[in-house]
């Protein structure tokens, strides 16, 4: 499975890579544009140990901030999953914040908390909860009916029962949607450390952008595609555990 | 003692253009005279005018215009020190294509213009200097992104003369292209780049302090831009500015020289105040302000 | 404690038809009630009104001396993450505990608790599923086909334990087995096709207790009736 | 619903500027940093008009940009959902164009595109169409056995009639998410055009941050938010609809 | 055409004991055949094994003359798009058009076919079900519980239509109607509980075709063997 994921990633990027190519050569655009091979190969001896480093330390935040926001998300979608006032009032408030680029709240974050870890931690998460959300909102959202009804009846349902019971029976879809959103936070985070931040492969993608310097950048997301790629497979081997472990192979699998 | 301890909020990345903030750090300039400063990166999003009246800075870096803008908004600055003698901010075109010789020579060409940006205020300046219209040019936005200037589709381009300058000229020149910079200040435009700002309260209650960090602050600027000292200043950089290589660190600080010091008679750190004159006049007249902020009464040179 | 209906109607949104049209009938006293009648006729329906809090106190249906009416059906299932015999400890207070263990031991289920719900035979589901209803408070609990998939003659233990165990409730049973019916209920109501359900008609049943000695004659009559109702 | 979305957002927004604006009395900030109500009020009076015209381009390159990611994320979900290789590759990639920060792909972006509608257009559907993806994927690895079962031991399972079950069953999550997603097609479209575009309120937007015009982007953001309920408001109307004539309401519901 | 299992074993993955232990019986002929037995004793796992491709072939289980199996059960649902009438359609090939109209004629169902499948009663459901499998190709068909929530009456009735139309086809029903499987199956395999299911019996139904005159005496010692079975 992570082998899988590293190799089918490989080549993903080498096709990428090899097309990219075929335009330079077509267009016979000229290195500034896009890199030749040699460049890149030379940009990747100078620069591929630091980058390393930054990408485990943009990983290392992503990681907390993708912890952050499946809180938030079971928070908010749980609060939020009745089509009470309040209910929607805080779909309302969850939705706006989102619909907000966070180039145009960064400044705003920046008054009220300064620089720091703390804003580059929030903007991942801010970045990554919402997908989370509006799954969890829809899943939260809709009742089952045939394991709820005895609890709703004898008067035995909690609000914590029901989120276990609508969790448990979805369970394979959160975890498609908790595992898929490493992505999500990974990029929040470097989205976050491009504006916020003086660490991280954002960071560092940002100074290359300001240099102009392509084969940098393919570097970087090189990096940033393997790291992916390895989290990205441990979390779904981890994923398939606990339902293994929580659930049980249903009756239709074995026979 | 660790002496008294706050932020100095520059404008940009660390990168030879910050060189004499970054040598008066590494040299302990600060701390020799009992301050503990913390010398922090900027960007566009982290402005430290708004950090000084939120106390996370005591010192910063802005450009002319967000001293003027924040001055027309209330707010309570001082400017103690102008850094750049010449506006960094010019536009680069390659050398198989006319020289710009008068301002007339822009007519026809295709230019970029960051919108909301510094470059727009100067190129409008300067166009209505020239008495050229919309209708002469072709303006086409421009992102962080230098793209549509590789690909020929833009012809002048605005670029930070002693960074981004010198990589482009440097990029092209591999693959055997020359590169000419257009600078507003040879045409009579001085728009005012960075300079050291601070708040009032600072200025009133803690003078001293004030003459302290701006002198070590200034020290190391002189002793940066000292060719004596190449080797050190460009040591102290690379330290924090490794995504860039040796030689283009080295152009980098011989453009920047000529910006912060033109001529051995100028001091590091002189406000020319007939440049800020021009400038807020020429915000005055972009509409960017409402109304006059007597900027000469919020420049405060120190002795 | 008495269940009764005057003229109760009822039509599904949508629908031009009613599927309850002017029913009355009375039942009372605990024991074993049931609601027999073809397939489709509007059993389910009726069940889900008298439970239902909307319907209660209405003008149509009147009910006395009975505050809890559950409804249990067929195809409810518990939830997956644990045990079926943890879910059962769960929802079992502490004064039940002794009942519960009887109840398991006559529901013949001692083996699964162990299993999860869905690696139970259907039967076994039905069974576990109906455990749990008994161990609550109620005074009316409502079995729509709770023993649908379950094998006659442990039907047949577990109806007269539960007459037996809980002979001050009453119990409202669904059910198409047309002898079981006739056997171990008092009270029949019996539901005909296509005709209005004001004719519908409440039947005496034998009502077999634990033990009982069948009077094969008697529940003849009583099946026939019933047939001739139809 | 639709009303109430929008006094939501008011009162949303209210609180957000009232706690603005206590922090700006608090601390005695000028109107650089916080600009105080009659400034903002000025401000409104200036660029309202003109912004009230770019949040509806904005918008009718998001509600595009929604469309397009919908196809998009129901076309990669539908064939990414088997476990087989090219299922897990087409994951793969699907996954890894997500974690590159659109900043980053921004310049091989106008390599390939040029500027103008299209880049704007992609850029808003790549960061909209992910969330989508997640919760596609998930819905449509989920066998739906009672159902499927006899269309599969009958060899009449066609993959479009499995697609059809399972999008069918899982109706009222699908339409959350859709729904839900346009705010994110929106937020997708403001940074195309804060990195791509020269129109759109996310091109305004970066014109007042240049200017460091707090003011305005507090006008900009206020636009942005009821356009979003509006259209929010409408597609959930619309959803109901949907499910209404699709579906039927489920018995339960109605005893 | 022939059904046979040679000594044939099945534990869940997990568990302990076995489901399925050493069973052996032999089916053959077109008709009704039943599996019979207490709630949780493998009937239903033992037919999900000879439906299933997996098993098929393997020495254990033998099957002769029958290319198509199918497996169906109680808790089916039919999509919600589009009434039940319009699925029966789509499934339906054009020459089984007038076999099709013939069954939902027997199955009572004409009312309903307007209506998605989940407005029906359980019973409904089930029918509705039913029909979809009989009008595709098969050769043998399991029926597990498929007529579990419909009444006895018109159950019999479906059952006899079945056997006159489907004269050729085998079908193995399981129920938990004692009578009704001695009434009208040729074979019934009873499972045991609790014993090797070696020890299984294959016992001789009456097999009732339509018009049937009932020997209510042969019916008793059928159903009293089956007893004895058990
Ligand atoms: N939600 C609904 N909407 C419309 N019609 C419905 C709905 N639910 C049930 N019906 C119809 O109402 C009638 C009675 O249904 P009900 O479920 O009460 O029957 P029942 O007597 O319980 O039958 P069974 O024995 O098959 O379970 C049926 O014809 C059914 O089609
Ligand atoms: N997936 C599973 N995992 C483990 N055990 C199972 C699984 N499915 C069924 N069982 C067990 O296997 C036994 C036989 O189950 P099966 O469903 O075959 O019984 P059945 O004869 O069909 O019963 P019923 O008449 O109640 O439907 C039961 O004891 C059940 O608990
Ligand atoms: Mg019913
Ligand atoms: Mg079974």
């Amino acid at each position: 499975m992570l082998f899988r994921r590293i190799y089918q990633f490989l080549i993903v990027y080498m096709v990428a890579i090899a097309f990219l190519w075929m335009i330079k050569m077509g267009l016979s655009l000229s290195d500034y544009v896009i890199p030749g091979i040699f460049l890149v190969a030379e940009t990747a001896g100078q620069v591929a140990e630091e980058y390393v480093f930054d990408v485990i330390n943009t990983l290392s935040i992503a990681v907390l901030g993708q912890a952050l926001s499946i809180v938030l998300a079971f928070t908010v979608g749980i609060s939020g999953r009745k089509s009470s006032w309040i209910g929607s009032f805080i779909k309302v408030t969850a939705y706006n914040i989102q619909a907000y680029p966070i180039v145009a709240l960064a400044p705003i974050i920046f008054i009220l908390l300064g620089d720091g870890f703390i804003p580059r931690l929030l903007i991942a998460s801010m970045i990554c909860y919402f997908p989370l959300l509006l799954s969890i909102l829809g899943i939260m959202a809709t009742p089952v009916e045939d394991i709820e009804h005895f609890y709703i009846v004898t008067g035995r349902m909690r609000w914590q029962l029901e989120v276990k019971i609508r969790a448990f029976e979805n369970l394979s879809k959160l975890t498609t949607v908790i595992s898929g959103s490493a992505t999500l936070a990974m990029a929040g985070t470097i989205v976050g450390e491009f504006i916020a931040a003086n660490a991280g492969i954002g960071y560092s993608i940002r100074i290359a952008l300001y240099q102009s310097d392509i084969a940098k950048i393919l570097v970087a997301l090189f990096m940033i595609g393997i790291i992916i790629s390895i989290y990205q497979g441990i979390l779904e081997t981890m994923g398939e555990q606990i339902k293994n472990k929580w659930s049980i192979s249903k009756e239709g699998v074995v026979l | 003692a660790r002496g008294i301890k706050f932020n100095y909020r520059l404008k940009w990345l660390f990168n030879t253009s910050v060189a004499g903030d970054i040598y008066a750090d590494a040299k302990g300039f600060f701390r020799d005279v009992g301050l503990d400063v913390t010398v922090k990166e900027g960007s566009p999003e982290k402005n430290a005018i708004n950090e000084l009246e939120l106390g996370y800075a005591a010192f910063g870096v802005a450009s002319a215009d967000q001293v003027i803008r924040a001055l027309d908004k209330g707010a309570k600055i001082f400017v103690i020190a102008q850094l750049f003698q010449v506006n960094p901010m010019q536009w680069i075109y390659r050398t198989d294509q006319p020289e710009i010789k008068t301002l007339q020579d822009l007519k026809g060409r295709n230019i970029g213009i960051t919108f909301g940006g510094n470059d727009e205020t100067i190129m409008n300046t300067l166009f209505a200097k020239a008495g050229i219209t919309k209708k002469d040019v072709t303006i086409t936005g421009v992102r962080f992104d230098f793209t549509p200037f590789f690909m020929r589709k833009v012809d002048v381009w605005p670029v930070y003369r002693n960074s981004q300058g010198v990589i482009l000229k440097d990029k092209l020149a591999r693959e055997g292209e020359g590169v000419y910079f257009f600078n507003p200040a040879d045409f009579g435009v001085n728009f005012v780049a960075n300079s050291v700002v601070t708040s009032e309260a600072m200025m009133k209650n803690n003078p001293d302090l004030v003459e302290k960090f701006l002198n070590a602050l200034l020290k190391g600027w002189e002793d940066a831009m000292d060719p004596a000292k190449e080797a050190e200043t460009l040591e102290a950089i690379k330290k924090l500015d490794k995504g860039t290589n040796d030689a283009i660190r080295k152009n980098q600080l011989s453009v920047t020289r000529s910006l912060i010091k033109p001529s051995v008679s100028i001091k590091i750190g002189t406000i020319d105040i007939a440049a800020w004159k021009q400038t807020e006049e020429m915000m005055l007249k972009e509409k960017q302000i409402k109304k006059s902020v007597n900027i000469e009464t919020r420049l405060i040179q120190i002795k | 404690m008495r269940l009764e209906c005057h003229n109760l109607n009822f039509t599904y949104p949508g629908n031009t038809t009613a599927v309850i049209n002017n029913l009355s009938f009375s039942m009372k006293n605990p024991g074993f009630k049931a609601l027999f009648g073809p397939s489709g006729v509007g059993k389910t329906s009726l069940a889900k009104m008298i439970a239902s809090s909307k319907f209660r106190g209405s003008k149509d249906i009147a009910i006395e001396n009975m505050d809890t009416i559950l409804y249990s059906y067929n195809l409810e299932r518990l939830p997956g993450w644990s045990s079926t015999g943890n879910h059962l400890n769960k929802v079992t207070s502490s004064e039940k505990q002794s009942v519960k263990e009887q109840l398991i031991e006559i529901f013949e289920l001692k083996d699964v608790l162990g299993s999860r719900f869905s690696q139970l035979s259907m039967g076994q589901q039905n069974r576990i599923n109906l455990i749990r209803y008994l161990l609550q408070d109620f005074d009316l609990l409502i079995m729509d086909e709770s023993l649908a998939n379950v094998d006659e003659k442990l039907r047949e233990t577990i109806i007269l334990a539960i007459k037996e165990l809980f002979s001050d409730k009453m119990f409202l049973y669904i059910s198409h087995n047309l002898m079981e019916v006739s056997k171990f209920c008092s009270q029949i109501l019996v539901f005909r096709k296509s005709l209005e359900n004001k004719n519908s008609f409440v039947i005496k049943g034998q009502d077999c207790k634990k033990g009982y000695l069948l009077d094969k004659k008697q529940l003849d009559i009583t099946m026939l009736e019933i047939m001739n109702a139809f």
